[in-house]
């Protein structure tokens, strides 16, 4: 906080960084001639799609590249020490005492193994020459600062019994615990849900102006930057695309790529502009024939007072308690609720993945147990939903070898359709899921559950790992195979805006319970519960204006 | 005995100088004492330590060579005094005999020793009292049959007399066994006696952990010189160290430092590859001490197994033998003596040299062949023979192979059938399924051809529901009657001398090969002095080492 | 936490029940008859019947196997010839080749197999533990190759082989030490220390390259987490990242591995035992097989047994303790 | 360069990083195992190992020797039956010396040797793989029952000596059957319990992941989801362990064949050369040297060549430093327990 205002806090000069790949010699180029600067107390967002370069060079800032076999170029000026240059033990001093960063994971980015406030506690004793006792005081000193309720007995707690918002405040206590003047902060909310993800923007904002801290906020949300910052810096493939005050980036870009990704931004408010998906969701409205209460066709699924028990004695939880819901084919039913309100566990009931504990699940008016050939689930994470010892093409085939397709040829031109239908190349048969990208894994997804052609799918959080062009990408695909298939969709997600745009109905969530459910303009519209109201008021919006009204309306709300 | 328990055996030089009381011995062993009692030990006394302890009636010269072989009188006054026909044994004590604790021993402690041996709970020990003594065989023990065993009576404190079945002119080598140690009745704890035994010899033992893993001894201070001429007893303190590996304990006496260098060995010889170091160093080599021991090791056929029903096929592989390669196998040259007859080479057993099947120093392939032939094997035979898997070099797999090889070139094919240990001997003394080709050994109990060839070729010892060492099942009354004539003899040379001449006519019915008798190496450390080895135990004997 | 420790012991016991089913079993099979061995070399017929009547060999198995299971619950009584012994529960037999209960022999052992076991441990947590770390920092590095190649060494030779070596070096040729013959700690702690270092060097040595592996791997892999990144960011130096919290993932396998590793130590390193003549229960194993001891086998046989169950019960409370991520199941 | 595919739709190039399209995982395994050249080493010296024993027979026939044929003119039967010459007696007939006390020749004896204990020792790792890898599978994919039998049996396994089974099963077995077989069981039968224990903590931590559901969403059994999509997740830490596990076989072999369970004779092993040896290295340092030198180099090159393919079929190791966000991203997903909500 002493440093001179004239002089920039960070300066960054054709930074260059690349990253040694494969066989001899070969590189990736991650960050290609980026120059900013960032002031003492301003707060500045760098945005763009997954791969563009963004965390590199949050991590550059703090020299983290060190010794991983990247190469840097350009210079790299952080609070007046040269990032590129400096000694380790001036590194040292940088990182922390004067630039401090806040992961996009809380999970992993605490030691599981030692207290929260013993580790916040550690990294204050690097920085200040105290004793362990006042380290540990002025860790509970942070963790109070940041909210963490009772803050003398949960800093002796450790990670995993933290929750997620939980756990980000206690990286941000860390990132204060050592009054550094910058906070860097690499997708601080990506693994929160909405209203936890408004929680902590809210709090970096209020110690930005209690302590006049500066930031650096990596994203690829365009409106979580539109919530928090001064001025916004669009990078494309390693490069700055744009860059200026946020409201004037935001409301008047000037280049295609900018206009571009705002498009893709799914809206919370019903425009029916842009949004490469909303057109498509027009087009399956119309065919869901208006409610005629003559005779109503049979429902693909019916869920009867659904009711879900993990574990037994002190430790049970009832993940669903007591839902209830049916499904036209054709129909597309949103399921929204913060992160824990047995979202994924009703959806795995649907497709029979999870015996309910009570209650039962029908299928075309038949009520049935364990899996049923008719419905099929994709997955959140494209990562992890394919097995990645094998062919993407076996993952497909999977279905129809196991229908009993014994023919070779049909099961491979089976598979070659099902691919070109989701958007693939259809000899891509023999790649493996690493040779994709998240976006492509998703539509492998989607083709494997579409193979055994199935009347219901349900799309666990599809696209929360993607970024909004993918997002897009893979919404409109949805839509679109619903539409031409008539299949019936569940569509899970956190994100109000995205399940606004696909669905016809949608049910909200909150601790096992369906507190709200209804058309989606009409819960969107007019919500009647004050949990739904909630969760609006969470969505960051992308007018900074209307951003720091709702700031001020949730403040409002959680102290009711 | 039969088995390799007990492998004891004469002259060593060791330290120069006169031997000198004081100073602590170290024993090194492998095995712990894990028999401590009198009536559980066997013929040669255990390890020769318990000597220390327990005195007997008779016992051994206690003098290098040959002259080690005779029984000379210990508690008794002389050797015993038999009847007319050796039915009948009497002995008395000498005066002022006690006990650690200063109590006089008598005639009815042994009595009551050698009563206390046919207890099960106290099983072990040789057979011959079970067999000799009038009533022996159903006597059940003290402590089961408080009566007591009239055939032996003790008509005062210092006379004992023995009643046998039959004549028995060897009984004063049985009565060297520890079977005839006094034992006092008050002070009897049955099994658990042997954690303190009370002492009759020169020492007493003050500590006995483990089962005898860890055994100290000190000077008795009741026991007199004057009573015992056989005992020096030169050191003041014994420390018995057991449970070590062979080679560590051949290593530490070699490199003999610290207590090492008062250290003695009482069951473990001395290796091949031992041997190969030492003898390139005098110094090493003037510590290495040389032992026989009445043993010999051969090949054992069934004749009820075919083909050695035929007494070519028997014959053929005795030509065939190559005891260069077997003696190899055994250790080499220095550790074992190519053998062509049953009795081991010494004048106490009666040797009488022969070699009925001279197969010379490699074998006579060409002879065996010709045998074959003739036994209707010309395109050769392929039999099996049975050997033990325990890495002893006596039984094992290295002498099974050098017999395999030497039958080979005689176009015998051998193929090998290695058992566990037990297993071994349970097959090859079970008379119902001996196998037809095995690897035996055989030990005497004292010295003489007696316990040396009665029990293998005596029809009347053939046991079908026991261990059974007549392996041939041979019952010949010819052989049988001479069995018993000898053994009314009570002039040991005499009988000797019959002894011999039995073995010599019976190996010409190639019932066994002979292979090599085993030759005992020890070392001792550099300031052990007094080393003397009896040709009756072939190691060294302990009560006659002096560490000053 | 009590119904884990109910349900492990309800699942140990059922364990050793096995386990002495098991060895009586194959004692079934096994060469040798127990009455000739007891009974000792050329024992006649009448003597082995009696010794087999003693041993209770004569009732069937099952009956025997009865009679030691009900001696575990209330004890037995053994004839010792003078007197009636009594062998109080949990009786686990009375061995005749030893004259001794079970329990004696077992109590007896322990202490030295104890000490051999725990001091390996101490090295092959040093040695094995500190070059998996000292690996982990200089990946790639001469040292890293180096300490592989050393630590691959002692493992790839067998130990009775490696254990004569070191005597042979230390002992006879540099004569650094005596000789080692075991001392019992009660005796004398420091003379205890000096006569077990050499087995200790052998066995620690001997498991170390395991140890050394599995820490070099899980530190690396803790390494590539996200928590260390963490700390390096905070300024936090390489030394303490590794130490402190990169070291803390390699703790569970570790300490998983060391248990149950003790656990079956408990048996007894044979052939180290037998080497340095330490008076354990591995050579007590060992020679009971040899002789048919079925009371001694089957004792010793247990105590690995609950010793195993033991150890993976610790080792599982220790995993949870280190990490509570994993909950006890 | 692009990372991802912008706003194009159309179906993109492959990801950054990803290595040359159609290539399957086992020829890119391949691909990283040839980088490595201690690998390469190590995998060299195996081959020719396994070659040398395989041609035993014919390299007897070519330097005329017979491995079980006695020499007693080369060894001295007064010294113990140590060979005359020095190291071993070694000559242009005998290359590598003789055996002392039956001079047998030894560079045949090891070839020989060679044969067993490379057979026992990778036959008692396969015997310890597969079983370990069917209770592991067995016990994490059953129920609590199941996992506790499961896990007992491991116990009682682990517990019980090796001496014990090995003694009763050389009682039982007919004395024909084959020694090698029989040491693969006693080794294999004991050793199992470590696998076990990781296949199924692997398993355990594989159960719940997405594509294990997805695939059982596609209508497969239990047995084949286990076998097309655990299975292979199993290799990379079954692989590692095992390349613990041989050596620790072959030394096993030698401690039996020095507790007399091991090959008949005159059959040679190391494990029984070594065994045999044992107190031979001061007087005949070779006779020693020889088997121990020979299970070293294995042992070593078993060790680094199972690293490599551990590493080398671990796409994680690809090549790819990360930063960070992105695999945090994935491994979160997987193993964060589900919070309860702030
Ligand atoms: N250690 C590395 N080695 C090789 N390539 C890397 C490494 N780290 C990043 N890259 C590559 O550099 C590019 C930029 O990565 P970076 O993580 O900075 O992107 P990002 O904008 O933060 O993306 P996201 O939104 O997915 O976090 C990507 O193509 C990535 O694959
Ligand atoms: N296998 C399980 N065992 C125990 N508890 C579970 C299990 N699966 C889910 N739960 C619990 O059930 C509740 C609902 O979980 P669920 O995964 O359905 O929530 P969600 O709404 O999908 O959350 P998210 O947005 O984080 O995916 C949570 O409290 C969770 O802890
Ligand atoms: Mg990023
Ligand atoms: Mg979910």
């Amino acid at each position: 906080m002493t440093t001179h205002p004239v002089q920039p806090l960070v300066d960054v000069t054709d930074l260059s960084v690349e990253f040694p790949v494969g066989e001899s010699g070969a590189s990736v180029r991650a960050v290609d001639g980026l120059s900013f600067t960032l002031a003492p107390g301003r707060a500045l967002g760098i945005v763009g799609e997954s791969g563009s370069g963004k965390s590199t060079v949050a991590a550059a800032l703090l020299g983290l590249h060190r010794d991983t076999g990247a190469r840097l170029t350009g210079t790299v000026r952080v609070a007046g020490t040269d990032v590129t240059t400096a000694g380790p033990a001036e590194l040292r001093r940088l990182r922390g005492g004067r630039a401090a960063m806040v992961f996009q994971d809380p999970l992993s980015s605490l030691d599981p193994y030692y207290a929260v406030g013993d580790q916040i506690a550690e990294v204050h004793r690097v920085h200040h020459d105290v004793s362990r006792r006042a380290a540990r005081a002025r860790a509970v000193e942070v963790l109070d600062r940041v909210g963490i309720p009772d803050a003398v007995r949960r800093s002796r707690a450790r990670p995993h019994e933290f929750s997620g918002g939980m756990r980000q405040r206690a990286l941000i206590a860390m990132a204060l615990a050592c009054d550094p003047d910058l906070l860097i902060a690499d997708e601080p909310t990506t693994a929160l849900d909405v209203t936890v993800q408004a929680q902590i923007l809210d709090l970096l904002h209020g110690l930005r102006e209690e302590r006049g801290l500066a930031l650096l906020l990596v994203t690829h949300d365009v409106g979580v930057a539109a919530e928090s910052v001064d001025d916004l810096l669009v990078m494309k493939s390693g490069s700055a695309v744009e860059r200026g005050p946020v409201a004037t980036v935001l409301a008047a870009p000037t280049e295609a790529y900018t206009r571009a990704l705002l498009a893709a931004v799914p809206r919370l408010e019903p425009t029916d502009g842009a949004g490469a998906a909303a057109p498509a969701r027009a087009a399956a409205e119309a065919r869901v024939p208006a409610p005629t209460p003559a005779r109503p066709p049979a429902p693909v699924v019916e869920a009867v007072d659904l009711r879900r028990e993990f574990g037994r004695g002190r430790r049970k939880t009832t993940a669903v308690d007591g839902v209830s819901l049916a499904l036209a084919p054709g129909e597309t039913l949103g399921i929204v609720g913060e992160s824990g309100s047995g979202k994924s566990t009703l959806g795995r009931m649907l497709v029979g993945l999870l015996a309910p504990t009570a209650g039962e699940v029908r299928h075309d008016g038949t009520p049935t147990t364990g899996i049923t050939a008719g419905a099929q689930m994709v997955f959140q994470d494209p990562g992890s939903s394919l097995n990645p010892r094998r062919s993407i093409g076996e993952s497909i085939a999977d279905p129809l070898r196991a229908a009993g397709e014994r023919d070779e040829g049909a099961v491979r031109s089976r598979v070659a359709e099902l691919l070109a239908r989701v958007g693939l190349d259809p000899t891509h048969y023999d790649r493996y899921p690493h040779e994709f990208s998240g976006g492509q894994r998703q539509r492998v997804g989607i083709a494997r559950a579409l193979a055994p052609r199935p009347r219901l799918i349900v799309c666990d959080e599809p696209v929360s790992a993607l970024d909004v062009t993918t997002q897009a990408q893979v919404t409109a695909l949805l839509t679109e195979l619903q539409q031409e298939l008539g299949l019936a969709l569940v569509f899970i997600a956190h994100d109000l805006a995205v399940v606004r745009q696909v669905s016809d109905r949608v049910a909200v969530m909150r601790q096992g319970l369906v507190v709200e459910d209804g058309p989606v303009d009409q819960v969107y519209g007019a919500p009647r519960h004050p949990y739904t109201r909630r969760l609006l008021s969470a969505v960051p919006s992308l007018d900074p204006a209307l951003a720091a009204a709702r700031r001020t309306d949730r403040s409002a709300l959680t102290t009711v | 005995g039969p088995q390799d328990g007990s492998a004891e055996s004469g002259g060593a030089t060791g330290a120069a100088g006169q031997p000198r009381k004081g100073g602590t011995l170290t024993v090194l062993n492998s095995d712990p004492q894990n028999d401590f009692d009198p009536a559980r030990l066997y013929t040669s006394g255990g390890g020769n330590v318990p000597s220390l302890v327990f005195r007997t009636l008779t016992t051994r010269n206690r003098e290098n060579g040959a002259a080690g072989t005779k029984v000379v009188p210990d508690l008794a006054t002389d050797t015993g005094r038999p009847n007319a026909d050796a039915t009948e044994w009497t002995y008395t004590l000498k005066d002022g005999l006690k006990y650690e604790d200063g109590t006089p021993i008598t005639s009815a402690d042994i009595k009551y020793g050698i009563e206390r041996s046919f207890a099960a709970e106290l099983s072990g020990g040789a057979p011959y009292l079970r067999d000799w003594l009038v009533g022996g065989d159903r006597y059940q023990g003290p402590y089961k049959d408080k009566k007591g065993l009239d055939s032996i009576v003790t008509p005062d404190a210092r006379t004992i007399v023995f009643k046998l079945r039959k004549p028995e002119g060897e009984f004063p080598f049985v009565a060297t066994q520890t079977q005839f140690a006094p034992v006092p009745k008050a002070k009897d704890t049955g099994a658990k006696y042997e954690e303190h035994p009370v002492s009759s010899g020169p020492y007493k033992v003050v500590r006995n952990e483990n089962d005898g893993e860890r055994l100290v001894l000190e000077r008795n201070p009741h026991w007199s010189e004057a009573t015992d001429a056989e005992r020096k007893a030169y050191p003041d303190t014994i420390d018995v160290r057991s449970g070590l590996d062979p080679a560590v304990i051949n290593q530490r006496l070699s490199t003999s430092t610290g207590p090492d260098a008062a250290a003695v060995t009482t069951d473990t010889n001395l290796g091949p590859a031992e041997l190969a170091q030492i003898t390139g160093n005098k110094e090493l080599a003037s510590r290495v001490g040389t032992g026989h021991f009445g043993y010999t090791n051969y090949l054992a056929f069934n004749p009820k197994v075919k083909p050695f029903d035929n007494p070519k096929v028997r014959q053929a592989i005795s030509y065939a033998i190559n005891r260069t390669s077997v003696v190899n196998a055994a250790g080499g040259s220095a550790l074992a003596e190519a053998a062509t007859t049953f009795l081991p080479e010494q004048a106490a057993f009666g040797h009488t040299p022969y070699d009925h099947f001279p197969a010379g120093k490699a074998g006579d392939p060409a002879k065996a062949k010709a045998l074959l032939k003739e036994a209707g094997f010309a395109d050769g035979l392929t039999v099996t023979l049975t050997h033990s898997t325990a890495q002893n070099r006596q039984t094992s797999p290295e002498v099974a192979t050098a017999v395999q090889q030497a039958l080979a070139a005689a176009g015998i094919t051998v193929k090998l059938e290695g058992l566990e240990n037990n297993a071994f001997n349970e097959r090859r003394w079970d008379a119902k399924n001996t196998p037809g080709f095995f690897i035996s050994r055989w030990g005497a109990d004292w010295p003489s051809g007696g316990p040396f060839l009665a029990p293998i070729f005596d029809g009347r010892q053939i046991v079908t529901n026991g261990s059974n060492y007549n392996h041939a099942q041979l019952n010949d009354p010819a052989v049988n009657k001479e069995i018993d004539e000898i053994n009314k003899l009570t002039d040991l040379a005499a009988a000797a001398a019959r002894w011999g001449a039995l073995d010599r006519k019976i190996g010409e019915q190639a019932l066994d090969v002979p292979l090599f008798h085993p030759v005992y190496k020890r070392l001792v450390g550099k300031d052990v002095k007094n080393v003397v080895i009896s040709d009756w135990t072939g190691v060294l004997d302990i009560s006659q080492v002096s560490v000053k | 936490m009590t119904r884990f420790v109910l349900k492990r012991t309800a699942a140990a016991l059922l364990v050793l029940l096995l386990l002495s089913a098991a060895v009586y079993g194959l004692f079934y099979l096994a060469p040798g008859d127990p009455a000739r061995l007891a009974c000792g070399e050329r024992c006649n017929p009448q003597q082995i019947a009696q010794v087999r009547e003693q041993l209770g060999l004569n009732d069937p198995v099952l009956t025997q196997y009865g009679h030691f299971l009900q001696g575990l619950v209330t004890g037995r009584d053994y004839s010792a010839g003078t007197a009636v012994l009594h062998c109080d529960a949990p009786c686990l037999g009375f061995s005749y080749q030893n004259d001794q209960q079970v329990t004696e022999i077992i109590l007896d052992r322990l202490p030295a197999t104890f000490s051999l076991a725990l001091g390996a441990l101490v090295i092959w947590l040093v040695i094995g533990v500190g070059s998996g770390v000292l690996s982990a920092l200089r990946r790639g590095g001469l040292t890293e190759r180096a300490l592989t190649v050393l630590t691959l060494a002692a493992t790839g030779t067998p130990v009775f082989i490696l254990g004569l070596l070191l005597l042979m070096a230390v002992c006879a040729y540099l004569q650094w030490l005596p000789f080692p013959t075991y001392v019992p700690f009660s005796d004398d702690p420091e003379q205890w220390a000096w006569n077990l270092l050499l087995p200790w060097v052998t066995l620690g040595f001997f498991e170390s390259a395991k140890y050394a592996r599995l820490t070099r791997s899980s530190t690396l892999e803790t390494l590539a987490e996200d928590h260390i990144r963490t700390f390096r960011a905070y300024g936090v130096g390489e030394r303490a990242v590794v130490v402190r919290h990169a070291l803390r993932g390699a703790v569970p396998p570790v300490v998983a591995l060391s248990a149950i590793d003790l656990g079956t130590m408990m048996g007894g390193a044979v052939l180290t035992e037998s080497l340095f003549g330490i008076p354990g229960l591995g050579k007590t194993l060992i020679d009971g097989v040899r002789v048919v001891d079925l009371p001694v086998v089957v004792g010793v046989v247990l105590v690995i047994g609950a010793a195993v169950v033991v150890a993976g019960a610790l080792a599982d409370l220790l995993y949870a303790a280190a990490d509570r991520r994993v909950a006890l199941a | 360069m692009t990372a991802v595919p912008s706003t194009r739709p159309a179906p993109a190039g492959p990801a950054p990083g990803a290595t040359a399209p159609g290539a399957g995982a086992a020829r890119q395994a391949w691909r990283r195992l040839r980088r490595r050249p201690a690998a390469l080493a190590a995998a060299g010296v195996l081959a020719l190992l396994v070659l040398l024993a395989l041609a035993a027979p014919l390299l007897a026939h070519l330097v005329g020797q017979d491995p079980n044929a006695f020499h007693d003119d080369l060894v001295d039967s007064a010294r113990g039956g140590v060979p005359f010459g020095s190291f071993g007696d070694a000559s242009a007939e005998h290359w590598l010396g003789v055996e002392p006390g039956t001079g047998r020749d030894l560079f045949t004896r090891l070839l020989y040797g060679a044969r067993v204990s490379l057979l026992v020792a990778l036959g008692a790792t396969v015997v310890q793989v597969l079983v370990g890898i069917a209770a592991g599978l067995t016990a994490a994919l059953g129920n609590r029952f199941v996992d506790a039998v499961v896990g007992g049996a491991t116990d009682v396994m682990i517990a019980l000596p090796g001496l014990v089974l090995g003694i009763a099963l050389t009682a039982v077995v007919p004395a024909d059957f084959p020694r090698p077989l029989l040491l693969v069981l006693i080794i294999g039968l004991l050793g199992w319990g470590g696998t076990a224990r990781v296949v199924r903590a692997q398993t355990l931590s594989l159960r719940g992941l997405d594509f294990v559901e997805a695939a059982r969403l596609s209508g497969r059994g239990r047995l084949a989801v286990a076998r097309r999509e655990l299975l292979p997740s199993l290799a990379a830490p079954v692989i590692t362990y095992a390349a613990i596990l041989l050596p620790a076989n072959m030394v096993t072999e030698a401690s039996l064949s020095f507790l007399g369970i091991g090959v008949k004779p005159p059959t040679p092993s190391w494990g029984q050369m070594l065994s045999g040896a044992q107190t031979w290295f001061l007087a005949d340092p070779a006779y020693v040297l020889l088997p121990a030198g020979l299970l070293f180099a294995t042992v070593l090159a078993f060790t680094v060549l199972g690293d490599a393919v551990r590493a080398a079929l671990d796409p994680r190791e690809a090549g790819r430093l990360r930063v960070g966000a992105r695999k945090a991203r994935t491994r979160t997903a997987r193993t964060a327990p589900k919070g309860a909500g702030e």
